[in-house]
């Protein structure tokens, strides 16, 4: 198992690096650099820049070498001092701003994730048990439904019926008055309550797919002779249902939980832009569009290695999970 | 472990849901207006009333009563120095948040104008200047020598006292040595009506309340100048010697400016030194000062304890507390939040006016219209030297502008584009605003697309291709294209394009990310462009007139050649060479008659050419202002000189309780 | 082992008209119709047919382990033999969720099946699954349970049973998967094993190993067998008493001696001559019996083996049921070449 | 989880005599529309998708106003009511629409219309419009349905242009029911041939196909979007970038049916009869075309059919990001961008049809998608 995932790893650093230089590339690909965007942010707000200006903006930002020489300057500082640049838009080194972002981020998705799990996977058992019951359809239709909603549609208009029913559209993950405040219950309880909008935005489309998959696992897996077996044995339903086909039913749902383990790093951009909530994804943006790059350069990297380790992550819990994959890793 | 796990889970889902349950309850009768209330019982027992009560805020009266601040005389400049703001209604109370948004700290202005604390400052009617942190002025005959007198006493933010040493101190160590990214401004400059050479000011201190500034050459518009050009005429000379790498060094500065989280000192310098009021340490004069990181989610700026204003009663302004700026991604953030009432104060564009009447009852606000000196709110700029040459001398013929112009319904763009709100009238200086030319807002107004259509033919494009469209006359493709920075103007453009289209000329619109635009317009590859022109007045800042620099679309090039000496850029001639040459006279006269008539001629030469051709008039600035909030002028000319709302005096809005 | 005994024992359990259907889209299938037989202490019972001709649905049917779609009825009456008193109960009408009929599965009547790979989970250790039963029934005590299972393990010849125990399913062979198989039908000291085909995934070698176990334990254990099988000649090594059955219904009931030496129905007399025997003429061909056991929906009354017949009597077959005759007192038959075929029995 | 689920015919079928169910011998395709024919939600689906389709073929035909037709008058006007009774409840067998006449509320400068109940115009059918070309071979005038001239018929209101929004999200489904089906059908295509011979090959060329995939896949969408479409040259003619947009979907698409087919591949190519064809000397060509691609085909297939409605919402989400097409052009996505802003949910609600139609679709293709998974599942009942 150790040479396994050794070897894995070993694998993927090439990958990551490879990653990173088309990252790289690829933010610079839009026309302009970041010190246009900031003469244009500039301009809009009456400050013109000259042309020196900017090229002296550019100099001493490093930004007038070529891409692959400005690529070997940033990794170049990252492999050697660990430092991945700063933030043109932030003033802060780029690890600042991620720190920054990363708190809420985690909760966000974190809530929203289990709220996901804790939804889906009952449900899927519930419809496969229960299948072609009013239960059934009606929680299928739901997820559905919400699965077939543009995202950020939907996000804003439970933000407009917020507004026109408590006269409040739950804008942002805390109303103002907590915003800088102290952690204490009330705030703990107002954040919570600004996220039932994004986690039934976020939460319910993801929902729809999961509750299908389980379904469909649980549908197969009851029918399997070792079902047959525990009822023999004198087993009670539930026992059974839990035991058998339900644990057999969440290895490839667990198995896939590498898969996400970028996007609870990010959270949902376009939803969080809607609902304004201070979390990466947004930031990781603007970054994008301001060719902020150091900053999105730094997000990109890491999100390309979350997802090469992610895919080890699943790839390892899908051996893990099952014993004929695992006792062969015992046996050698 | 398993069942723990499932536990949490359990746990997690049910607070979700029990948050869920109170907030709808809870949400029902009054979410919006909680905090409002708290503050209200909170502050009632110490309101002050006219002529009774406390002369400071209760804040400020308990740090006093704590020995944690000096008592107010202490804090105010000298009796006789305290500058007394006129109220717009009535005499306020203390405290509340005024709240607001922003997109974060590139939205710098967003609080910088409303606070922002100029030497001099615009009148109301925004035509002249007036004294501000400056007491009063004088000025020699021939315009001079310019002494300027500040007010004895007034401190700084953090209590240090205020001198003409803080503005000799700018002047010497950072506006001269250009350490924040600025080139001394032009305002500093005095022409020599001969030659036309430029002489730098000089600045001389006379005592620690009084300084000169001298030209070689008259400056009748000194004043006006400075005061768009370089509001602050001053820096906390004790915090920046702490910091400028003049008196620490530079690797001491680089140290700190590392601490401060800025990789770059040079950056840092550029913050400090020009952005200052986004930083809590840096000492100032405005009235709410700095007290959180800009970068985090809720800005927000405390009241400025040693603020030298107060009401005609001498209470101490401001009269609210705190501004509290919440980070927001979209616009229409802004104005749900001002729908819900979550924002006191807020300007919108034209285009949200009908929503926010709608609400104003459910929101408890009312929406207040402001005018803007903009020529128009749907029209196109052509570029007078475009790359193309063929493009460009079709551009400078003045009958193509016409055709352009008569060529399409303005009545309908003003119905679909501006929402009613807007007159169907042609681009030109709007009433009241210098510069107004009679008959200029009807010329070429007039829907007539057979006259669009013989202009065309005259000017030769008779040919056309197989789609219809003209080419031209020797069988080239002619396109105009538009490029576009934002999706604002989408609508008007798909209009545009089917008028233009119908006159057989082929259009095409291409929108790019902001950075990508002002690349562009300064590789003058922007041929066509929406931007509207908004000037209070040509003599105060030529930029958008007078092809100084790289700035407005319609001259592209000439700026670039009047900013590089000639080095580069397109040679002016014929009307747009008159233009320069009137500013420069301009520039160089010595009486504020002949400055009047030379920029009038200005506008006269721009009403005779119509580079900028408009399709509806100024649409007005809709303001969203909560009922209680107090004081805010009912009219207001909204103009990035005059800084917007700051020209409105926030110092004296209040919070009715 | 005579007559007269068993005839005064009481029967551990006996089916009585027991009916599964199952609703088609293409309408009803009758996929058991009408079975009666018993089973008795001690002893073993082979039935016996070919796939799909109902055995396994009927097994399954005495524990109520069925899938919802079939729909039972009749009556399974089990008594059981060792607790005093021992009253009769109708396992076919208990909830076959509920608990009584729980504590009968496995604990007193246990089952065994033709793929120990599947019925066993993967997911799970081999001693993790011997020792659910054990401690649903006979201990809350998991060290005890082990000990138990561990005990069972080495009783059905399975040794280094302590490595064994923590095994997985796939790392078993499939004679060993049987064995831990037959070492967890057995875990509860049952009344009653349900074989279901029990060696039909397994080697010929393996098969002799797992039936001369079964055998030995039958003797140790003195529980009796219900051997659901479609290889007459485990019957004939294993089984006291043999029903043979044919789409849905008991064709032929007798002791197993009689039914291979006096076989009366048709089909029994096919199925005898389709099977290799040892000493056989080797010049002669293996019969067959022509034709496919034809999908039991929608049948109207008539023998479900007339298509196949040789000594079909053409309008006698095809329009009636057939009923049961009673050829001997322990040898009955459905044909109507054994009843008078104008009335009698048939309704 | 079990390897072939369709190719191999149960054991039983090849010992029973022809007595037995033709299904048995059917073919695997008609196997799988028989089982299909039984799920009603998906036949439902597949009918609605059928229709959809053929409004998008006929739009033009079918929509009563071309796409760039406005009028300034008829700015957000609400859904117009046809109606059979008047005013003076008198029945008449042609249903009509009043005139609509519109005005500015003074105060808070909304566009009000009022109904002028004097004036009717009654419904036409082959009502005479602007011109268009019909399936793109003759110009002609006739349209489905319109009202007398100068009345004006808009069943589901205007837009800010003063459009029909009916005409507009009937146009508009031509682009946004294409776009996936064409980007999915490339990256089939690309995700088929690539999966396969990583898949059958294995070895170096495999491993680096994995790494390729992997790459592809640790991007996170939104960046890629956002440079693939930053490359879009300008100036291009609305056709031209509707082909980028199918690529843009098609490229960051295939991996994903790639790793299927990959996977498939290695499981089926160790199988008894493909060794016996590798043996028996068969070339790879046609081992892969006729022994291993039959296997799971109809896998694909589903697996294609689950992935459009992913491409229609991100398709609407790209409007979003102002990355997609761009009035007039019209889509789906188009529409959703111009509903979504605060004043046209608070103001003008009948904005929100578009989602209706984007949510019937993504649900019938769900519904099909599964219908045909569950068809082509040999051991589902």
């Amino acid at each position: 198992m150790l040479r396994y995932t050794f070897k894995r790893i070993l694998l993927a650093i090439p990958v990551v690096f490879f990653i990173s230089f088309i990252v790289f590339y690829i933010i610079q690909l839009p026309p302009g650099d970041y010190v246009s965007t900031y003469a244009a942010q500039m301009a809009a707000s009456g400050d013109n820049m000259t042309a020196a200006e900017m090229d002296q903006m550019r100099e001493y930002l490093g930004l007038n070498g070529s891409v692959i020489e400005q690529y070997a300057v940033w990794i170049k500082k990252i492999a050697l001092h660990g430092d991945f640049g700063f933030s043109f838009n932030y003033n802060k080194p780029v690890t600042e701003v991620i720190k920054q972002y990363m708190g809420l981020t985690l909760v966000v998705s974190l809530v929203t994730m289990v709220f996901h799990y804790v939804v889906a996977i009952p449900i899927g058992i519930y419809t496969a048990v229960k299948q072609y019951t009013a239960g059934d359809y009606i929680f299928s239709g739901i997820s559905f439904i919400g699965m077939a909603t543009p995202n950020f549609l939907l996000a804003i208009i439970l933000m407009f019926l917020s507004y026109k029913w408590f006269g409040d559209p739950l804008l942002g993950l805390f109303s103002s008055e907590y915003v800088n405040a102290a952690w204490s219950m009330d705030k703990v309880m107002d954040m919570l309550k600004h996220m039932i909008i994004p986690v039934i935005v976020i939460g319910v489309a993801g929902t729809a797919d999961l509750i299908r998959v389980m379904r469909g696992q649980m549908l197969d897996e009851m029918n399997k002779p070792n079902v047959v077996t525990a009822r023999a044995k004198g087993l009670s339903t539930m026992k059974i249902l839990f035991k058998y086909p339900t644990r057999a039913a969440l290895n490839p749902i667990v198995s896939t939980f590498g898969w996400s383990l970028s996007s609870i790093f990010t959270g949902s951009t376009i939803t969080a832009i809607v609902l304004n909530l201070p979390i990466q994804g947004p930031v990781m943006y603007n970054a994008l569009l301001g060719q902020d790059m150091y900053l999105a350069g730094t997000w990109l990297l890491f999100m390309a290695l979350l997802t090469v380790l992610g895919t080890l992550i699943s790839d390892i819990l899908l051996a893990w999970l099952d014993p004929k994959i695992r006792t062969e890793f015992r046996g050698s | 472990m398993k069942k723990s796990r499932i536990l949490l889970a359990l746990l997690i889902v049910i607070s979700v849901i029990a948050a869920g349950c109170t907030n709808n309850n809870t949400a029902k009768p009054s979410a919006s207006k909680t905090p409002a209330e708290t503050k209200a019982v909170q502050e009632t027992p110490v309101a002050t009333n006219a002529g009774t009560g406390s002369k400071e805020a209760p804040v400020l009266a308990t740090l006093v009563g704590e020995s944690k601040l000096p008592p107010l005389a202490e804090r105010l400049p000298s009796a006789s120095d305290i500058m007394v703001e006129d109220v717009v209604d009535e005499l306020g109370q203390y405290g509340g948040d005024w709240t607001m948004s922003w997109t974060g700290p590139g939205d710098k202005w967003a609080v910088g104008m409303p606070t922002e604390e100029a030497l001099f400052r615009f009148n109301k009617e925004g035509t002249a200047i007036e004294p501000n942190v400056a007491k009063s002025y004088e000025v020699n005959a021939d315009s001079t020598v310019f002494t300027i007198h500040l007010r004895e006493g007034m401190k700084w933010s953090d209590g240090m006292p205020f001198t003409a040493d803080d503005v000799l101190f700018y002047w010497e160590h950072m506006l001269t040595k250009e350490t924040f990214g600025k080139k001394i401004y032009d305002a500093y400059y005095s022409v020599d009506p001969v030659t036309g050479e430029k002489a730098l000011a000089e600045v001389k201190k006379v005592n620690d309340y009084t300084f000169t500034v001298t030209h070689k050459y008259p400056s009748v518009q000194f004043l006006e100048r400075v005061a768009i050009d370089n509001k602050w005429f001053f820096a906390p000379a004790h915090f920046q010697k702490t910091i400028l790498p003049e008196f620490v060094g530079e690797a001491k500065t680089a140290e700190i400016a590392k601490d401060w989280g800025f990789e770059d000192p040079k950056a840092f310098l550029v913050d400090t030194g020009y952005y200052f009021w986004l930083h809590q340490k840096i000492p100032t004069l405005r009235a709410w000062v700095a007290t959180t990181d800009p970068n985090s989610d809720q800005f927000i700026m405390e009241r400025n304890p040693y603020y030298w204003k107060t009401d005609s009663e001498g209470h101490q302004l401001p009269y609210m507390d705190r501004i509290v700026v919440t980070k927001i991604q979209d616009p229409s953030q802004g104005l749900l939040g001002t729908l819900a009432g979550d924002y006191n104060l807020k300007s919108f564009e034209a285009k949200d006016f009908t929503v926010l009447k709608e609400n104003e009852a459910k929101g408890n606000y009312r929406v207040l219209l402001w005018t803007q000196p903009s020529w128009t709110s749907a029209g196109v700029q052509l570029n007078q030297t475009t790359e193309d040459l063929k493009l460009r001398q079709l551009f400078q013929d003045i009958r193509f502008r016409e055709a352009l112009s008569v060529g399409v319904d303005r009545n309908e763009v003003t119905e679909i584009v501006t929402n009613g709100l807007a007159e169907p009238i042609q681009a030109s200086v709007p009433e009241g605003v210098f510069g107004y030319q009679e008959g200029w807002a009807q010329q070429w107004a007039q829907f007539d697309p057979d006259r669009a259509n013989k202009l065309l033919d005259e000017i030769g494009l008779t040919k056309r291709d197989k789609d219809g469209f003209r080419t031209f006359p020797d069988g080239s493709d002619l396109t105009l294209t538009d490029i576009e920075s934002s999706t604002n103007a989408d609508t008007f453009l798909e209009l545009l394009k089917k008028y233009y289209e119908d006159l057989g000329l082929k259009f095409n619109v291409k929108v790019v990310e902001s950075g990508a635009f002002n690349d562009m317009k300064y590789a003058n590859q922007v041929p066509m462009n929406t931007e509207a022109i908004s000037v209070t007045n040509v003599a105060f800042r030529p930029d958008a007139l007078v092809p100084l620099r790289v700035i407005t679309p319609w001259f592209g090039q000439y700026g670039l050649y009047s900013e590089t000496g000639g080095k580069e850029g397109v040679k002016p001639e014929g009307d747009v060479a008159q233009i320069l040459d009137l500013w420069n006279q301009l520039k160089a006269s010595s009486s504020k008659e002949d400055i009047s008539r030379l920029a009038n001629e200005i506008y006269k030469i721009h009403m005779k050419n119509q580079w900028q051709i408009g399709y509806a008039g100024p649409t007005p600035v809709p303001v969203a202002v909560s009922n209680n909030m107090r004081n805010v002028p009912e009219k207001l000319v909204m103009a990035d000189e005059t800084r917007g709302i700051g020209q409105a005096h926030p110092a004296q809005f209040y919070l009715k309780q | 082992m005579t007559t007269q005994a068993i005839r005064t024992e009481q029967p551990l359990l006996s089916v009585k008209d027991l009916k599964i259907r199952i609703q088609m889209d293409n309408g009803e299938m009758k996929a058991v119709d009408g079975v009666d037989f018993e089973i008795k202490k001690g002893k073993t019972l082979g039935l016996v047919g070919e796939s799909g001709c109902g055995k396994s649905l009927t097994s399954r049917a005495l524990l109520g382990i069925n899938p919802k779609e079939c729909e039972t009825s009749g009556a399974v009456l089990y008594r059981s033999a060792t607790d005093q008193p021992s009253e009769q109960l109708n396992l076919l009408s208990l909830d076959p969720n509920g608990k009584q009929i729980r504590s009968i599965r496995g604990r007193k009547i246990s089952m065994i099946f033709q793929e120990p790979m599947t019925a066993f989970s993967p997911m799970y250790t081999i001693g993790n699954q011997i020792m659910e039963a054990i401690l649903i029934h006979r201990t809350k005590n998991k060290k005890e349970a082990k000990r138990i299972a561990l005990d069972m393990l080495g009783k059905v010849g399975i040794s280094d049973q302590e490595k064994r125990f923590d095994q997985y399913p796939h790392e078993f062979s499939g004679g060993m998967r049987q064995r831990a198989m037959i070492s967890m039908a057995l875990s509860c000291n049952p009344e009653l094993l349900i074989a279901d085909e029990p060696t039909t995934a397994l080697d010929v070698t393996i098969q002799a190993q797992v039936l001369e176990l079964m055998r030995s334990l039958q003797a140790d254990f003195g529980m009796a067998i219900l051997l659901v099988t479609h290889d007459l000649g485990i019957i004939a090594q294993m089984c006291d008493e043999v029903a043979v059955m044919y789409l849905g219904k008991i064709v032929e009931q007798a002791p197993v001696k009689e039914l291979f030496y006096n076989p009366k129905h048709p089909y029994t007399k096919g199925l005898l001559r389709s099977m290799p025997r040892l000493g056989g003429n080797k010049s002669k061909r293996l019969e067959s019996i022509e034709g496919s056991v034809p999908m039991p929906i929608n049948m109207p009354p008539m023998c479900g083996f007339y298509d196949r017949c040789k000594d079909r009597i053409e309008g006698v077959c095809n329009v009636r049921d057939v009923p049961k005759t009673q050829i001997s007192e322990d040898h009955s038959v459905r044909c109507f070449l054994y009843s008078d075929p104008h009335g009698g029995e048939s309704q | 989880m079990s390897t072939l689920p369709l190719f191999r015919r149960p054991k039983t079928a090849a010992i029973k005599p022809e007595a037995s169910l033709d299904a048995n011998y059917s073919s695997q395709w008609r196997l799988i529309y028989l089982r299909f024919k039984k799920h009603k939600l998906a036949r439902i689906s597949m009918v609605i998708l059928g229709a959809l389709y053929a409004i998008a073929l006929f739009a033009q035909f079918l929509a009563p106003y071309g796409l760039e037709s406005y009028d300034s008058k008829y700015v957000n006007a609400p859904p117009m009511m046809l109606r059979f009774v008047d005013a003076d409840g008198k029945f008449h067998i042609r249903p009509f629409v009043y005139e609509l006449k519109s005005g500015r509320d003074p105060e808070t400068m909304r566009k009000i219309f009022e109904t002028n109940t004097e004036k009717r115009y009654s419904l036409q059918f082959f009502a005479k419009g602007e011109e268009y070309k019909f399936l793109g071979l003759f110009q002609t005038t006739t349209r489905l349905f319109g009202v007398e001239q100068p009345g004006r018929l808009f069943i589901l209101g205007t837009d800010a242009m003063g459009r029909d929004l009916f005409s507009r999200i009937v146009l508009g489904s031509q682009i946004s029911l294409s776009i996936p089906l064409v980007g999915v059908g490339i990256s089939f295509v690309i995700g088929l041939i690539i999966g396969s011979i990583s898949g059958y090959f294995g070895g170096w060329l495999d491993s680096l196909i994995q790494r390729i995939i992997e790459i592809i896949r640790s991007f996170p969408t939104l960046p890629l979007w956002m440079a693939l479409s930053a490359a879009i040259p300008p100036r291009i003619p609305i056709v031209t970038l509707y082909f980028y947009i199918v690529l843009i979907f098609a490229l960051i698409g295939w991996t994903d049916l790639a790793r299927v087919v990959r996977g498939k591949f290695i499981s089926l190519k160790n199988e008894d009869y493909v060794v016996a064809a590798k043996i028996a000397g068969v070339g790879d060509a046609k081992i892969i075309m006729k022994h291993l691609l039959p296997g799971f085909i109809s896998y694909l297939v589903v697996a294609t059919t689950l992935a459009i409605p992913g491409m229609i919402l991100a398709e609407t989400a790209m409007s979003f990001l102002g990355l997609g097409i761009r009035s007039p052009a019209t889509s789906w996505g188009v529409l959703l961008q111009e509903a979504q802003q605060i004043e046209n949910i608070a103001l003008y609600p009948w904005k929100l049809f578009p989602l209706g139609i984007v949510i019937l679709t993504v649900l019938t293709y769900n519904f099909l998608g599964d219908g045909l998974r569950d068809a082509a599942d040999p051991y589902k009942k």
